[in-house]
């Protein structure tokens, strides 16, 4: 059995990797790093059978800070994606990137680590610190392999998610202070302050004004409508293997920060603020899906597809019911994967023909079959077809959210036409790269998979029919955790 | 005569005698002297016609100085020209009034109390005397900035890096012997050596002290600012009259000064010999002499021309130096304050404060 | 009236009279003497309130010291009017001089309390010594505020450095530098 | 020893200050703007010592020692910088220290 | 395995697989051997096979299962700690007919396709999507839960997709199967909110546990209310699935995929699951008989409407297109009256009939080299006898000729919709029934009779192919056996067997009825049989002229339904999309950042100036601040 020393490593690995793939030149560059990214992934597969884990060091008594860190289903498996999408992104990358190559791997690496240790930390400073600290990476990522406007995309994107993360330093100062007023100690653990919060709930004017701060701050990561313009121009400049890890992993802690943080803190704020929450995130459904369609560009298709499936996860929060919320965290992980698979397959195309534009592409069935059934599992998977992962965590968001008393079944309603705009923009897509006629010359000397590629999607393509037709391996833990959370929600606001 | 009355008798009695001294006698004798040990080393004659072995020579200068039209070249900065010498003065003459002269006395029982025979009885004269010190400079800094002169300007400012620096390194030397004396008093030091003199303790102090005084005064061999061949005179060269009469009283007033102190701080003051104190000899300093049995007077002549007779000879060893040792060179003056002297200087007062320490424990 | 209050008085309005002069006269080294007269005035006016060690630290520090420094600034400079600067326009003075105004008299508003007109209380011993004295302070800056002291103590070395740094010039190579001039010369003798 | 309030002194010590302060932006070379600084910190000072003894104790006397520290500093490291300006520009005059200028 | 629960999963087991097994088989083996002879010959004959297997499993099945049973294979979704979702079958009447027509109807249309496909580039592809279909079907056809259900549900529409664009160079074609897939996901919404709301209020998704709740009774308002809801979701979900108004216009359009593909999916088996569903969800529906009443008149409407456009088209398959949603309408109208064993005795038939009709016309395409529109065809019951013999019993089924089983299936319906003596209703029914004769008499006519109008020679097809119309044909001829009424003599095997989990009200062995029925039978033979005279002499002598009044060209352009949706929804949604994207987030959203930034650029550019760069300036700021905040602590104080 795996002691808590096992969450030092989780959570120093990646640093330790960082610092190896910095220092190393010349050609072993790709496969140290690579390497290094998927003993990672053995390594945190070993945690599979870990139901909870917790490590606690003091850092600084007086004030109540700790090196606490705690593993459980919530974490872990956004734990074991990350390392999943990078050991794939930077596998990926190897004969795609070629300046600055141990910078890029290392930066990669550093992102694994702020997001390791950001999913890990028990302690809200520690949080906030490696929430911010997880934009400097993707910041030079995409500042630095970017495409032509990746100015503009990184200041978009640093600003955005900076402005909200202050927001939400202020929120984390406030529930703080608030535990020391309480308590006359202090205590920066997430524990202790849940157990605290939970036997003296504050009042609820003031909860609802540090839960505003948090939200604002999540909301942007995630992004929830209208916070999410910076989304899709960051998508479009990241390089490919940026892209797979924004949207795989990075939006994902907005989300993760909700469940984890926001709501289990203050349930009657959110409770409160459930109903408008709920209907942004319809909107962002839909506005995201009906946009999507719109698209020429192939990778700001997928990114506001992102914004619309993400608008389904944080539909499933806030509609608070317990079915919802597993419902959330499955589509968290299912986005991770489509989503990913959805931005490599782009950068399959990209990195032959350098363009994105749909119009470029048509009638690649022929030409690449391989590519095109790829495609099409993956884009199946994305509109949530039964038998594919995201049927599974859509199903279970709609039916949640039915139940939910926050907000009439209308909305739901609403929200479930993204089932049919998805499909809309989905085949838009698909039809318009592999179906027609192939129009331009250039198409005829695409290639099709090689084993490169086939190592690539193999995995990609097994999780989502895995996770289609057998998700309990990943729905049981999550759905006890996600008891234990609510058993700590009062009653009547479930 | 009431008590009242005695003591302000008395404090006029200490300011007439000190300044009598000072300006009356020091200064013109030691232009004499000055002037006779030059010859007498260069072996010529120096002053001889005017009075006894030319005594009065050094007076009839001094007349002849008032008596000169007051000059005033048309490019000087007018205020600050005539402010310099004024300036000049008065920290010396400052400075002298806390310069104890002999021990504390009742004057065969005239006070209840025994008296400092210092003007200001300040019991932080140390400090005092160094503070009024560092005033010097601003005489010689605005004379030769006034003057409007660029041999001026330059002596000038060699004056004030000079006298900056080695004030320094003669404060860095002089704590040690606070240190050793335990007592910022200059009254209190003078007592604290009564066995043992510091110049043995703080012989090292000395050796610093010593050129950093030479400095200080503007004194050959450090006498860079009025270094006649460079700068002709440095900062007095347009002054002439009874401006440039003070200029030259001050430096002998100051010469007095650090004399003193050299002999306050490190040879025992009015104190017999070293290892041999008057109390010793069968001389009580702070009451009757039972050698003239009831005449209170000599108590404190006794010491004082004790006390002079080592200021004397400082004064004479200042002369001495300056016609047998050669000028420095800037630079050398300079490095030898700042890479010698004062690192030394902080060197001594480490050990000094170890010894002291180390004595104290064991 | 007391001596001390006559003496408290007329220290006071010659060192806000010099004070006065330090700020309105317009050139430095007037300015600096003006300053120099102040601090002299100040550590009169300290010995009037017993803080003797303070008083001659005053002339010791601030005369000896650093108005020293001052003045071998001028004079190492030798400005002429034309390289320090004109003077401010009289709308400008007038703006300062009101605000400067202003503030004493805000300030004035501040400590015109009854509890702080009442008379200074007279001087006691302290534990170490009379207050003032270079004992009684030296006890209690080497007791209670020995951290202050160090930090004053490194201040000083960084200040120490930093002048140095700030003021250091590489030195020329002297006989490149005597080859420069004799060349200079030689130009400045062709072209005369 | 020294019957006056201590309102008095505090009220010498704002118009030293005040005096300083005003030098301070009236003055238009560097020099005097140091010169300046020194007066306003001895107006400041005469506040310390003036409480020190309202309090009989040494308190306020120490913290004099801490300013004139920093004067010293502040005069020196402010007096290298006017050397320095002065190699550049040959003048002292603050008008031509605005490379900040917006 | 003597448990028989064991074996009958081990059986079922081997039906739902074999076709997915086939699937992955014929994928690999078409990639592997391209469009060689022996890859096609293995894939044909396995598919074939794997699918007779399939349908050997279902009958095996069907032969041994007393009542109903459920066979579990694993659990599948957990929702909570009571209510989970299982890879599970439930074998009951329904159903296994269903399994019974898809697998059989199946196996046929395999072999046929066989021979259809011959030589075509993408033969194991083809085979791979058709069997991922019969899996996804069955899948449809046996779960016992919703979710499962809706796996099928959604399954069969991704394969119709892919087989609708099978022939995707074309971008016709590719847009078609567009269409059908996204009309088939607005239904697929209905059946997700009719699980949402199910889920509301049993907490189960399972059928048996629904139905039994549902049977037991004793619901509350709010409950029923939820009830409602999900009725409503399942009537749009099998308008989307089955093409009934509004949802019909993809089936049209999914012509566009091969014939054998049209018969399968789009006659006999995918476009039914709406009825399936319909009747298999009843006990819910019976609680709401306003929307009974409304899945009645949608099914009337829908069929009369889709006869009056059949009647226009001059695309073979377009007419067998419209007659299966009109023969779809039938069923609802059925359904909705709660005659569910007529509906599904209907849907076996129509299976039948339709399949043979697509297959014939398929036959006749074949022979033709892929042409299909009749007005390039005629007289070709010469050169093609067996297609012509057998697509002529398959227009007499439809047209309800007795005793085909078209007449008797038809005639049920007809007897139901006269007692609900409603009178739009009897009037849909009746006209459908004469309009369907005509236009089936019109395909008859116009394809076999008069003057050959093609350009290519025609021959018949091979043996594959005409076998399977043969038994098909026989199928056709003698379905009717399956359900013949009482009244008449029969048995009505089909309701008794049935009877069992759908309720339909029973008939009168009255004199009375006998007669009344007998009338009925009557009048629509005749009915039909005027049809198709009508379409003979109208016909016989077709040389290429219409009819030209102007309230023809409505039904020509079917109602225009097709533009009015393209103007009102697709456009708009276009607009809106566009409109979202420029305006929202262009305009609103990425406007305000940008102005909030350019604000500030233009203040900073005001600010800056009070950086003159003076420092003395600064310090009076400085200044004049601290002055206010003496003052205000003073003023405070």
């Amino acid at each position: 059995m795996l002691n808590e020393n096992y969450l030092l490593v989780l959570v120093l690995f990646p640093f330790i990797a960082t610092l190896i793939v910095a220092f190393t030149r010349g050609n072993a560059v790709s496969w140290v790093s690579i390497s290094l990214a998927a003993i990672y992934f053995v390594i945190a597969l070993l945690g599979f059978s870990v139901k909870e884990l917790h490590y606690t060091a003091v850092w600084y008594a007086p004030l109540g800070l700790s090196y606490g860190f705690y593993l459980d289903a919530y974490s872990y498996f956004l734990i074991l994606l990350s390392a999943f999408l990078t050991l794939i992104s930077l596998y990926y990358s190897r004969g795609v990137i070629h300046e600055k190559l141990a910078a890029y791997h290392a930066l990669f690496h550093a992102l694994q680590a702020t997001v390791v240790a950001c999913l890990l930390c028990d302690d809200l400073v520690f949080f906030y610190v490696f929430w911010e600290a997880m934009l400097i990476p993707m910041y030079f990522i995409i500042g630095i392999w970017g495409g032509p406007r990746r100015i503009y995309a990184t200041m978009k994107f640093f600003l955005f998610t900076f402005a909200g993360s202050l927001l939400m330093l202020i929120g984390l100062i406030a529930t703080y202070v608030m535990y020391y007023k309480g308590t006359g100690q202090w205590s920066s653990s997430f524990h202790s302050l849940l157990e605290y919060y939970q036997a003296h709930p504050l009042s609820v004017e003031t909860q609802r004004w540090i839960f505003l701060s948090f939200i604002i701050s999540f909301a942007i990561k995630v992004p929830l409508f209208p916070f999410h313009t910076w989304l899709p121009d960051a998508h479009v400049e990241a390089p490919t293997a940026g892209s797979v890890i924004l949207a795989g992993v990075l939006l994902k802690m907005g989300t993760y920060g909700l469940m984890r943080f926001a709501v289990p803190l203050f349930p009657e704020a959110a409770a409160h603020y459930a109903m408008p929450l709920c209907l942004l995130s319809v909107i962002g459904i839909i506005l995201g899906a009906l946009v999507a369609w719109r698209q020429t560009d192939i990778k700001k298709l997928i990114a506001y597809s992102s914004v619309s499936h993400l608008g389904f996860v944080t539909l499933g929060i806030f509609m608070m019911t317990e079915i919802g919320w597993n419902g959330a965290y499955l589509q968290m992980i299912n986005h991770g994967i489509s989503t990913g698979a959805l931005f490599l397959l782009v950068g399959f195309l990209y990195d032959q023909r350098h363009t994105r534009d749909i119009s470029a592409y048509g009638g690649l069935a022929k030409i690449l079959p391989a590519y095109s059934v790829v495609l099409a599992i993956i884009a199946f998977s994305s509109v949530a077809l039964p038998g594919t992962n995201g049927f599974i965590g859509e199903l279970l968001i709609v039916i949640g959210s039915f139940q939910s008393k926050v907000a009439s079944w209308g909305w739901v309603v609403a929200a479930s036409t993204a089932a049919v705009l998805g499909a809309i923009y989905m085949l838009h897509l698909v039809q318009k790269i592999c179906y027609g006629k192939n129009q331009d010359p250039q198409n005829e000397q695409l290639y099709d998979f090689r084993f490169r590629e086939w190592v690539i999607y193999i995995p990609l393509v097994a999780l989502v029919f895995i996770i289609g037709f057998y998700p309990e391996w990943l729905l049981g833990p999550v759905r006890e955790k996600t008891m234990q959370i609510f058993s700590t929600i009062p009653q009547h606001l479930r | 005569m009431n008590e009242t009355m005695i003591a302000w008798a008395f404090f006029a009695g200490k300011i007439l005698l000190l300044f009598g001294l000072a300006f009356g006698f020091i200064a013109p004798i030691m232009v004499w002297v000055e002037r006779r040990v030059c010859a007498l080393i260069q072996d010529r004659y120096g002053p001889n016609r005017v009075g006894p072995l030319g005594l009065l020579q050094t007076l009839a200068d001094g007349i002849k100085l008032l008596l000169k039209e007051d000059l005033r070249p048309n490019e000087v900065r007018p205020w600050f020209f005539i402010l310099a010498p004024i300036i000049c003065v008065i920290p010396a003459t400052m400075a002298f009034a806390v310069i104890p002269f002999g021990p504390p006395t009742t004057l065969g029982g005239l006070f209840a109390e025994p008296k400092r025979l210092q003007i200001a009885e300040l019991n932080a004269g140390f400090l005092y005397v160094l503070a009024i010190g560092s005033l010097g400079v601003y005489s010689i800094a605005l004379a030769g900035w006034a003057s409007n002169n660029k041999f001026s300007v330059l002596g000038s400012l060699r004056a004030s890096a000079q006298m900056i620096s080695y004030e320094l390194a003669a404060g860095l030397a002089l704590v040690s012997v606070v240190l050793l004396s335990g007592s910022v008093d200059l009254v209190k030091i003078v007592e604290s050596q009564t066995y043992l003199w510091n110049i043995f303790p703080g012989f090292l102090a000395f050796l610093i002290f010593l050129p950093a005084i030479f400095a200080e005064t503007n004194r050959t061999p450090f006498d860079l600012p009025e270094a006649e061949a460079e700068l002709v005179v440095g900062y007095h060269t347009e002054y002439s009259g009874m401006k440039f009469g003070l200029f030259f009283l001050a430096e002998y007033v100051n010469m007095t000064t650090v004399s003193a102190l050299a002999v306050l701080m490190f040879f025992g003051g009015w104190e017999f010999l070293p290892f041999l104190p008057w109390k010793d000899v069968g001389v009580d300093v702070n009451g009757l002499i039972p050698l003239f049995g009831g005449f209170s007077l000599p108590a404190v002549i006794i010491p004082f021309s004790w006390f002079a007779a080592k200021v004397a000879f400082f004064m004479f060893l200042f002369v001495w130096v300056r016609w047998t040792v050669p000028r420095f060179r800037y630079d050398q003056l300079m490095s030898l304050g700042w890479k010698t002297l004062i690192p030394l200087g902080i060197f001594n007062i480490i050990l000094t404060t170890a010894v002291i320490v180390f004595h104290r424990m064991s | 009236m007391e001596i001390q209050q006559i003496l408290f008085f007329s220290f006071a309005a010659l060192i806000l009279l010099s004070a006065a002069l330090v700020a309105l006269r317009p050139r430095p080294i007037e300015s600096a003497m003006w300053l120099i007269l102040n601090f002299f005035l100040t550590a009169g006016l300290y010995i009037l309130l017993g803080s003797n060690f303070v008083s001659i630290i005053q002339v010791l520090v601030y005369a000896g010291a650093i108005m020293v420094l001052f003045v071998f600034v001028i004079l190492l400079l030798n400005l002429d009017p034309r390289e320090f600067g004109s003077e401010a326009g009289l709308p400008w003075t007038s703006l300062v001089m009101f605000i400067g105004f202003l503030t004493f008299i805000v300030l004035s508003l501040h400590v015109a309390t009854p509890e702080l007109m009442k008379k200074l209380p007279e001087i006691k011993e302290t534990g170490a010594g009379v207050f003032g004295s270079i004992e009684s302070i030296s006890m209690v800056l080497l007791k209670n505020y020995v951290w202050g002291f160090e930090i004053a103590g490194v201040i000083l070395l960084l200040a120490l450095i930093g002048v140095g740094l700030l003021a250091y010039r590489k030195p020329p190579v002297r006989a490149r530098a005597i080859h420069t001039s004799t060349t200079d010369t030689m130009k400045d003798g062709g072209a005369s | 020893m020294m019957s006056v309030p201590i309102s008095y002194l505090l009220f010498l010590s704002f118009g030293v200050f005040c005096f300083g302060a005003c030098g301070f932006l009236i003055r238009k070379n560097a020099l005097s703007l140091l010169i300046c600084l020194e007066l306003m910190l001895s107006g400041v000072n005469i506040a310390f010592v003036s409480f020190s003894r309202l309090h009989q104790n040494e308190a306020g006397n120490i913290l004099y020692f801490l300013v004139i520290t920093v004067a010293a500093c502040e005069s020196a490291v402010g007096l290298a910088l006017i050397l320095n300006f002065f190699r550049i520009k040959k003048n002292i005059r603050l008008e031509e220290a605005n490379a900040l200028e917006g | 395995m003597d448990n028989p629960t064991e074996i009958l999963s081990f059986v079922m087991g081997a039906a739902a697989l074999m076709p997915l097994l086939g699937a992955c088989l014929w994928f690999w083996i078409g990639k592997k051997f391209g469009n060689e002879k022996v890859a096609e010959k293995i894939v044909s004959v396995g598919a074939v096979s794997f699918m007779a297997v399939s349908f050997f499993c279902v009958l095996y099945t069907f032969l041994n299962v007393e009542g109903s049973a459920r066979v579990t294979f694993f659990e599948w979704i957990r929702f909570n700690s009571k209510s989970a979702v299982n890879f599970a079958f439930l074998l009951d009447p329904l159903s296994l007919t269903l399994g019974l027509v898809v697998t059989g109807i199946g196996t046929l249309i395999h072999l046929y396709a066989s021979g259809y496909m011959h030589g075509d580039p993408g033969f194991g592809r083809f085979f791979t999507y058709l069997n991922l279909f019969v899996f996804s079907m069955l899948m449809l056809t046996f779960s016992d839960s919703l979710v499962g259900v809706f796996l099928g549900w959604e399954g069969v529409g991704l394969c119709s997709y892919f087989l609708i664009s099978f022939w995707f160079s074309e971008e016709e074609n590719a847009n078609a199967g567009k269409k059908a897939f996204i009309v088939n996901r607005i239904g697929d919404l209905g059946f997700l909110i009719a699980m949402c709301a199910l889920f509301k209020v049993f907490g189960t998704l399972n059928i048996p546990e629904l139905l039994a709740a549902v049977q037991a009774g004793s619901l509350t308002p709010d409950q029923l209310f939820w009830i409602k809801i999900a009725c409503f979701g399942l009537v749009l979900g099998a308008t989307g699935k089955s093409a009934q108004i509004p949802l019909y216009v993809w089936l049209p359009d999914a012509m566009a995929g091969p014939t054998p593909v049209s018969a399968l999916i789009h006659a006999a088996t995918m476009v039914t699951a709406g009825v399936y569903l319909t009747c298999r969800m009843q006990p819910l529906f019976l609680l709401n008989l306003e929307i009974l009443e409304i899945l009645a008149f949608i099914g009337g409407l829908t069929a009369i409407f889709a006869a009056s456009i059949a009647i226009f088209q001059n695309d073979i398959k377009k007419v067998l297109a419209y007659s299966t949603i009109s023969q779809l309408g039938f069923m609802f109208l059925a359904v909705g009256l709660i005659a569910p064993v007529a509906a599904f005795f209907h849907l076996i038939t129509h299976a039948c009939f339709k399949a043979l009709l697509f297959l014939g016309a398929g036959s006749v395409i074949h022979g033709l080299h892929h042409e299909q529109d009749m007005r390039h065809m005629g007289g070709i019951r010469k050169k093609m006898p067996l297609t012509f013999w057998t697509v002529t019993i398959g227009v007499f089924a439809i047209a309800g000729i007795p005793p085909l089983s078209g007449f008797v299936s038809k005639d049920e319906i007809l007897h139901f919709t006269w007692h609900s003596h409603r009178w739009w209703l009897i009037m849909f029914a009746f006209t459908t029934a004469f309009l369907t004769s005509f236009y089936m008499g019109r395909l008859w006519v116009m394809t076999f009779f008069g003057k050959f109008r093609g350009h290519h020679e025609a021959h018949e097809s091979p043996v594959s192919m005409t076998a399977v119309l043969i038994v098909l044909a026989i199928l056709s001829a003698i379905a009717g056996a399956l359900n013949w009424p009482e009244l008449w003599g029969g048995s009505e095997r089909l309701n008794e067997y049935l009877r069992a989990v759908v309720s339909q009200a029973a008939g009168e062995h009255t004199e009375e009825a006998f007669y009344s029925s007998l009338k009925l039978a009557g009048i629509s033979s005749l009915v039909g049989i005027a049809g198709l005279t009508l379409a003979w002499f109208r016909y016989r002598n077709f040389a290429g002229e219409e009819f030209k009044a102007p309230i023809f060209r409505i039904f020509k352009n079917k109602y225009y339904i097709d533009e009015i949706y393209d103007f009102a929804v697709v456009q708009n949604l276009k607009r809106i999309g566009y409109a979202l994207w420029k305006g929202v987030d262009g305009f609103v959203i990425d406007g305000f950042l940008n102005g909030c930034a350019s604000v500030s650029t233009k203040a900073s550019l005001r600010f800056r100036r009070l950086q003159t760069g003076m420092t003395q300036q600064y310090a009076l700021w400085v200044w004049i601040g601290f002055l206010l905040l003496l003052f205000g602590a003073w003023s405070l104080r």
